[in-house]
């Protein structure tokens, strides 16, 4: 049973890929929906029998693969982390999908048409591929999966190709990402030739029982930390995300928030027991969280777009996760199952998901309304379209982690561990707990900060017409003063677990068994957030909305430019090896091209030197092959 | 006291048809055509007997494999007698055996016999369908000789375990296939040609000297004897002769993968030969190729492990950067091929620079190097199908840039997926499973015996492969304004095409097949 | 030095001077002649080293019929009698002409110096007979023999093929050229 | 008895003399000379090694000598002298072929295969 149905969570919305683009336009939509309804009903249910049955270790699925000695077994597992993480994912996709059949429906313009049969043919890969991801029991087909699901993104980021931007954003994250994902290639081969299997049970038990050697298990376990930076966005491969809102923003919510960002905390947490005993991999991976989460609320603060802010605070919450899954090798291991260890940073992502993408769809329909992402657009929301507002509010509580709201529970258990490891003594433990502490008030400022700029702000856009619609063409020609039911719906949806996460905790299921929270943590933080959120919704008094421009100048520019990193990777990478003209060039090609060209420079003296041999004279040919045999036969008499 | 023994040849060695049947086959086939040529040259029926002759040789293969038992042939059989200051002969002391006298088999049917066999039988026949109706599809008879002293060379060269019969055998490999070049008849033809011709002369010269050198050492052309010999731990005189040997006799072999610094002829003879013949230089030369280093090496030197196997590393590792570096810059898509294919020969040579000098360590590199050779000529099978049918639709014809295939996506959706599954497998690029498998396989020696600086350059050089392989792929799926006319897919192409996808996807699948090859292989 | 050391010497500084000769001469006929010479003299090395066998089919299928194949070629292709400067090519090949030359034959000189050093055998003489040649071809040799005779079928059909004129020339009316064959 | 270090030397100074022929000459007939001769090395150091007793340098040690009744080195040389043959045929048949399709055997002139010869186009039309 609990195969079957982790097996459905998967097929169902492969399936609907398939028959949504083989059917055309007129069943995609129904194709989509169902599909993704059917995974969640799926993942509904084997989340109810695992929790029944016990968890399922292996189970047959694509048969297995022999390699040399290697025996690849291509299987899945279920358990609580999977089926809850399934749920989640099956949640949003159905959310995002209803919300999709609104958000591009109709057939658009010849200039941007909506091409929506391919975009939700796309998301269901995508739900497909994340599906295959959480259920996979080894790393070859959890590989396989992550590669779709990199795919999808980058068909996805890159929908609107009509927009060169679009196409240059997906391009950069085909490419960043691609750089981790290399990573996670090499890992996989050092893991079969090191450790002779890639079945995540065998190798977490092998690597506590010591079975492998310990530079196998570090090599691989620094090459996998590569992949999940890359692909949950950390510093300093993170700098594809914000450009990555390019995107149709249902996908921004889906990918690019509450999925496949966390899908590298998820891989660590699967893989926790392998880490926990090369320290050094989760220390770097600490570090790297820290930075991360300081440095994108800090961006996210200085913003002037809705979605690019959405974004970093994305990168500052996933790295909470991160962090909190990277402070386990400093805590106590309780009840003897190390993957209690990473249950804060499950938390985090369950309900970050929830409220995120939440946000992200608030944020959509808002954009919807004004018909730009722009902050500087935006404003009233309260006055002229009240439930909406209140759903975003909801959001940003969840977010900022003001009790009794989502966010607060899961950021608490993170910060709890955080100084559990903090009192244990070690420095990691500290600098994720101050960077937490710190991130804590930051996310309360810009939380605070996009409810005083949206919904409160200076007199809207729009003329106050309340959420009575009028049918009257209106003063923006590009917004809409109705926001479709389709699009609504799914927000109330995904405010119910924003609200009530903290329900969880009551009835704790095993996989949350490790999470503890420490009221004086708790309280801490709360009154750090609220004091936050005051200080932004305070800022009207200032005589705008808006508490960045409180800051100097100079310093909201480093701020809303992300510190320049951009720049600076492309000082410090991209220009020495492309040339700026190669650069701008890049930015016009696809994606392809574009890796082509970014490897063609470096080669090409190289090449060309290699070329100039090829002089067309055969004799010339044969001196190589004489010379060359010389060389080799005084190399052999040497060697022997 | 020394004493003299001589020996005596008790006769004509017993042919075990049957073992021989990959080699006789062909032949006869050979034979027939001829025949059928000068009595009435009827097109049909060449193409048929030479298609049977190939199928029969893959039969003869299968049956084979399917029976399992070793078997030799053509052996060299006597008595060796004694004659010192005794009146007349006396038997052979107990302490000698046949062998250390210098007898023994030149042809030995074992799973490295049968897989290279097999591997240049599938590699034939596709490139035999894929020339049936292209250029050079006049001299059909020439043709098709030809083509077949080349598969019976390159058969008899799995099964050879002498040098003079390897030395004949990779002769009757090269030759013929130097003369299908020439076939175009033109200038660029001649002068391919001519090219492939001067490398083969001098590599053959050096290969010739390497086993002149060998014998010097060793007083034997049998290499399960040479490999006696040098295992014994012979005098140090022996041992750098044996070494100058093996070092030229590798060299001589060098050119038939295109190994740098060997390489030189390839992209030049691949640009000036007709499509289906670079085809056949790539895949059914290379295996030739391969497995006459495979016997010479793994069978008859392993002794010599010490010196050889450090620097096929170094050529493995030049060979796949040089032909990755320079295939990034080319426009042509046939010469594109041919320096892919010298970044090939680096992978498919790779593992034998982990051969340990255990009989396991050598069986090992031996099947991880046939493996990846099994998956690259499947592949390359199908790229160039594709690249043969937009050669007769385009045209610039054979010399076709990349752009040509710009768009393809749309006019011809499933040479143009067969085409990027291929590139994906030759790149070892996540769809293309075969080809990552295969990767991984060739790779594994090579990081279990510890070699990293050699496992970096490889990983390195996955990730420069990818960019030309990728950018072919992309302009598939880009957008044209030219229309391109559909296409008229002949039946053999069709079934090249076919076939060779449906291997790549099975192999895809079933990869356990190119890492499980060969159980018990190195006789 | 015994009196076939005496021949043997002067052998092989015949053949290796008039071999000498015959790459670095300026008039092609003389360097067809050279070769001549300088095969002819190793066929009497291998007959003071007691492979007749060997010597005798180094006369026929070298100095009878290679050379005459080469002479022939080089009269169908219009070389010049007279000394040319066009023979050798251009002078950077020429450099690593003899850099390979020299470190090719320096390498096999010192190894077998080396390894010979002054080893002295009884010449065996009755064993490069024919009867001897004959009986170990057809007992120990027989398939590399048969491989050859395919080969040099294969060769046959390959020169014939490549000789006849060009297809295309012939008739022009059916050409090759849909396929791309032929420009 | 004979010395063997005479042959073996004139095998090493053939080869560096046909390696010498097939690179530094222009004509490509006179290429084939060079090879023909590299090839004969190949053969000088065959029937040389042939001279000594069965089992060759390493045979040398045992107490015992006798003869390979299947006289490998000079059998070899002999299929060598035969491959060499078929090999110069083709060879001088391309090259005639050559001298139809370009009226000349000169190597030097006819290269636009190479991507580094000024004859080479990088995209055909």
């Amino acid at each position: 049973m609990t195969e079957s149905a982790a097996i459905l969570s998967i097929v169902l919305p492969a399936a609907s890929a398939m028959l949504g683009l083989l059917m055309g336009r007129d069943w995609a939509r129904d194709w989509a929906v169902l599909g993704s309804l059917g995974a969640l009903v799926a993942a509904i249910a084997e989340l109810v029998l695992v929790g029944t049955d016990g968890p399922v270790t292996a189970f047959g699925f694509l048969g297995r693969a022999q390699l040399g000695g290697t025996t690849i077994d291509l299987a899945l597992r279920s358990d609580q982390l999977s089926a809850a993480v399934a749920v989640l994912v099956a949640l949003v996709a159905f959310c995002v999908q209803i919300y999709s059949t609104a958000y591009l429906a109709g057939e658009g313009t010849p200039d941007a048409p909506t091409r929506y049969p391919a975009y939700a043919a796309t998301v269901s890969l995508f739900t497909a591929a994340m599906m295959l991801v959480v259920h996979s029991a080894d790393l070859v087909l959890l590989l396989i999966g992550w590669e779709v699901m990199g795919l999808a993104s980058y068909l996805l980021v890159g929908h609107h190709s009509e927009r060169a931007s679009a196409r240059a954003a997906a391009a950069k994250a085909f490419l960043v990402t691609r750089v981790g994902d290399i990573g996670v290639v090499l890992a996989v081969v050092v893991l079969i030739a090191g450790a002779g299997t890639t079945s995540i049970s065998d190798l977490n038990r092998a690597a506590t029982e010591n079975e492998i050697g310990h530079g196998t298990v570090l090599t691989a376990g620094l090459l996998l930390l590569a992949g999940v930076v890359g692909k949950s966005a950390q510093f300093p491969l993170h700098i594809w995300l914000p450009d990555a809102m390019e995107g149709p923003t249902p996908v921004s919510a889906l990918i690019h928030a509450a999925t496949m960002v966390a899908a590298g905390v998820f891989l660590m947490a699967r893989l926790l027991p392998l880490y926990l005993t090369v320290p050094g991999a989760l220390q770097t991976g600490a570090v790297l969280a820290s930075i991360s989460m300081v440095g994108a609320a800090l961006a996210a603060l200085a913003q002037t777009d809705l979605k690019r802010l959405l974004a970093y605070s994305t990168i500052s919450q996933v790295a909470y996760m991160l962090g909190a899954v990277c402070v386990a090798s400093d805590r106590e291991l309780g009840s003897g199952d190390p993957t209690a260890l990473a249950a804060p940073g499950v938390l985090h992502l369950l309900s970050h998901g929830a409220f995120k993408a939440l946000l992200f769809l608030a944020a959509g329909c808002i954009v919807h309304i004004v018909g730009s992402t722009a902050l500087a657009d935006m404003g009233g929301l309260w006055r002229t379209h009240r439930s909406l507002a209140v759903l975003f509010g909801i959001g940003l509580l969840g977010l900022a982690g003001i009790p009794p709201f989502g966010g607060f529970w899961s950021k608490e258990a993170v910060l709890s561990a955080a100084d559990e490891a903090a009192h244990a003594g070690t420095w990691v433990g500290w600098t994720v707990l101050v960077a937490g502490v710190l991130t804590i008030v930051l996310t309360g400022l810009y939380a605070g900060r996009a409810w005083a700029i949206v919904a409160m702000g200076r007199d809207p856009v729009l003329p106050a017409v309340g959420d009575a619609e009028t049918e009257e063409p209106h003063e923006n020609p590009h917004g809409h003063s109705q926001v479709p039911v389709a699009m609504m719906l799914p927000l109330y949806l995904l405010a119910i677990p924003t609200v009530a996460f903290g329900l969880v905790l009551l009835t704790p299921f095993d996989l949350l068994h490790g999470v503890e929270i420490q009221p004086g943590t708790a309280i801490t933080g709360a009154l750090l957030a609220l004091s936050g959120v005051g200080w932004a919704v305070s800022a009207p008094r200032l005589g705008t909305p808006d508490i960045a421009v409180a800051l100097p100048v100079r310093a909201r520019a480093l701020l809303e430019n992300a510190f320049y990193f951009d720049a600076v990777i492309r000082a410090l990478v991209v220009r020495p090896v492309l040339g700026l003209a190669r650069t701008v060039q890049m930015l016009e090609r696809d994606v392809v091209d574009a890796y082509v060209r970014a490897v063609r420079p470096t080669t090409e003296i190289a090449g060309t030197v290699l070329r100039r041999t090829q002089t067309g004279l055969a004799t010339g040919y044969a001196v190589w092959v004489l010379v060359g045999a010389v060389v080799l036969t005084v190399a052999g008499m040497v060697l022997v | 006291m020394l004493t003299d023994i001589t020996g005596t040849l008790t006769g004509v060695p017993r042919i075990d048809a049957v073992a021989l049947l990959p080699v006789i086959a062909p032949v006869v086939a050979l034979l027939l055509v001829l025949l059928i040529d000068a009595v009435r040259p009827v097109k049909p029926l060449l193409n048929l007997v030479t298609l049977a002759g190939l199928l029969t040789a893959a039969g003869g293969v299968a049956y084979l494999a399917l029976e399992g038992t070793e078997r030799s042939t053509a052996c060299s059989i006597g008595v060796v007698v004694g004659t010192a200051g005794l009146s007349g002969p006396s038997p052979l002391p107990e302490s000698l055996s046949p062998s250390d006298v210098g007898f023994g088999c030149s042809y030995l049917v074992s799973d490295l016999t049968l897989t290279g066999q097999a591997i240049v039988l599938v590699a034939a026949i596709g490139c035999l369908l894929l020339a049936l109706d292209g250029p050079g599809a006049e001299d059909r008879t020439a043709h098709h000789t030809l083509l077949l002293a080349t598969v019976a060379g390159a058969t008899a060269l799995a099964g050879a375990r002498d040098l003079a019969t390897l030395t004949v055998a990779l002769e009757t490999a090269t030759l013929p296939a130097i003369g299908l070049i020439a076939l175009r008849r033109d200038a660029q033809g001649a002068q391919a040609a001519v090219t492939l011709l001067l490398t083969a002369i001098a590599s053959l010269g050096l290969l010739l000297l390497g086993i002149g050198l060998l014998f010097l050492a060793t007083g034997s052309l049998y290499l399960s004897r040479i490999a006696d010999v040098l295992a014994s731990d012979p005098d140090e005189k022996v041992l750098v002769v044996a070494v100058a040997g093996a070092m030229f006799a590798l060299a001589g072999i060098g050119f038939k993968i295109s190994l740098v610094p060997f390489h030189q002829w390839t992209p030049d003879t691949y640009a000036g030969a007709p499509l289906p013949v670079a085809a056949l230089l790539s895949t059914v030369s290379k295996a030739a190729g391969l497995t006459a280093a495979a016997v010479l090496l793994g069978i008859g030197l392993p002794a010599l492990h010490d010196a050889w196997a450090p620097l096929i590393g170094v050529l493995a590792a030049l060979t796949m950067t040089a032909g990755n570096l320079v295939a990034l810059r080319q426009q042509v898509a046939v010469r594109l091929l041919a320096w892919s294919t010298v970044a090939q020969a680096g992978w498919v040579v790779l593992p034998l620079a982990a051969s340990g000098t255990t009989r396991d360590g050598v069986r090992e590199a031996v099947a991880a190097s046939l493996g990846y050779l099994l998956a690259y000529v499947v592949a390359g099978l199908a790229v160039f199908a594709v690249v043969v049918l937009v050669a007769r639709h385009h045209r610039a014809g054979e010399e076709h840039t990349l752009e040509a295939y710009r768009g393809l996506a749309r006019t011809e959706p499933v040479a143009s997926a067969v085409l990027a599954f291929a590139l994906a497998c030759l790149a070892g690029l996540p769809p293309g499973v075969m080809g990552l498998i295969a990767k991984v396989v060739a790779l594994r020696p090579v990081v279990d015996a510890q070699l990293w600086p050699l496992a970096v350059v490889a990983a390195l050089n996955v990730a420069l492969a990818l960019a030309y392989y990728l950018r072919w792929t992309a302009l598939l799926l880009a957008t044209t304004d030219q229309a391109t006319p559909r296409w008229r897919l002949r039946p053999a192409e069709g079934i090249v095409l076919g076939g060779a996808a449906a291997g790549c996807v099975g192999l895809s699948i079933g990869a356990g097949t190119i890492a499980g090859l060969l159980p018990d292989l190195l006789r | 030095m015994s009196g076939p050391d005496l021949l043997l010497t002067a052998l092989a500084l015949l053949a290796a001077a008039s071999g000498l000769l015959a790459v670095t001469g300026s008039r092609v006929v003389h360097c067809a002649l050279w070769l001549v010479v300088s095969l002819g003299a190793l066929a009497g090395v291998y007959l003071v080293l007691g492979a007749e066998v060997v010597a005798l089919v180094q006369l026929l299928v070298y100095v009878g019929a290679v050379v005459v194949l080469v002479i022939f070629a080089l009269m169908l292709t219009r070389a010049p009698v007279e000394p040319s400067d066009r023979l050798d090519a251009p002078k950077g090949q020429k450099l690593a002409a003899v850099v390979a030359g020299i470190s090719v034959g320096g390498i096999l000189a010192g190894t077998l110096i080396y390894a010979l050093q002054d080893l002295t055998v009884k010449v065996q003489g009755e064993q490069g007979s024919a009867r001897n040649i004959g009986r170990a071809v057809f007992s120990g040799w027989l398939l590399p023999f048969e491989l050859l005779s395919v080969l040099l079928l294969a060769a046959l059909v390959a020169a014939i093929a490549v000789s006849r004129h060009l297809p295309a020339e012939k008739r022009p009316g059916q050409s090759l050229t849909e396929d791309g064959g032929v420009q | 008895m004979i010395h063997l270090l005479g042959p073996a030397v004139l095998a090493a100074a053939l080869a560096g003399i046909g390696v010498y022929g097939i690179l530094a000459r222009r004509n490509a007939v006179l290429v084939l000379i060079g090879a023909e001769l590299l090839l004969n090395a190949a053969n000088v150091l065959l029937v040389t090694a042939s001279a000594l007793p069965a089992g060759g340098l390493a045979g040398l040690e045992h107490s015992q000598t006798y003869h390979d009744p299947l006289i490998p080195g000079q059998v070899m040389t002999i299929f060598v002298i035969t491959v060499a043959a078929a090999e110069i045929g083709l060879g001088l048949a391309i090259v005639l072929l050559l001298f139809r399709a370009r009226g000349t055997v000169e190597l030097t002139a006819v290269r636009e295969l190479g991507e580094a010869s000024p004859r080479h186009t990088e995209t055909p039309s």
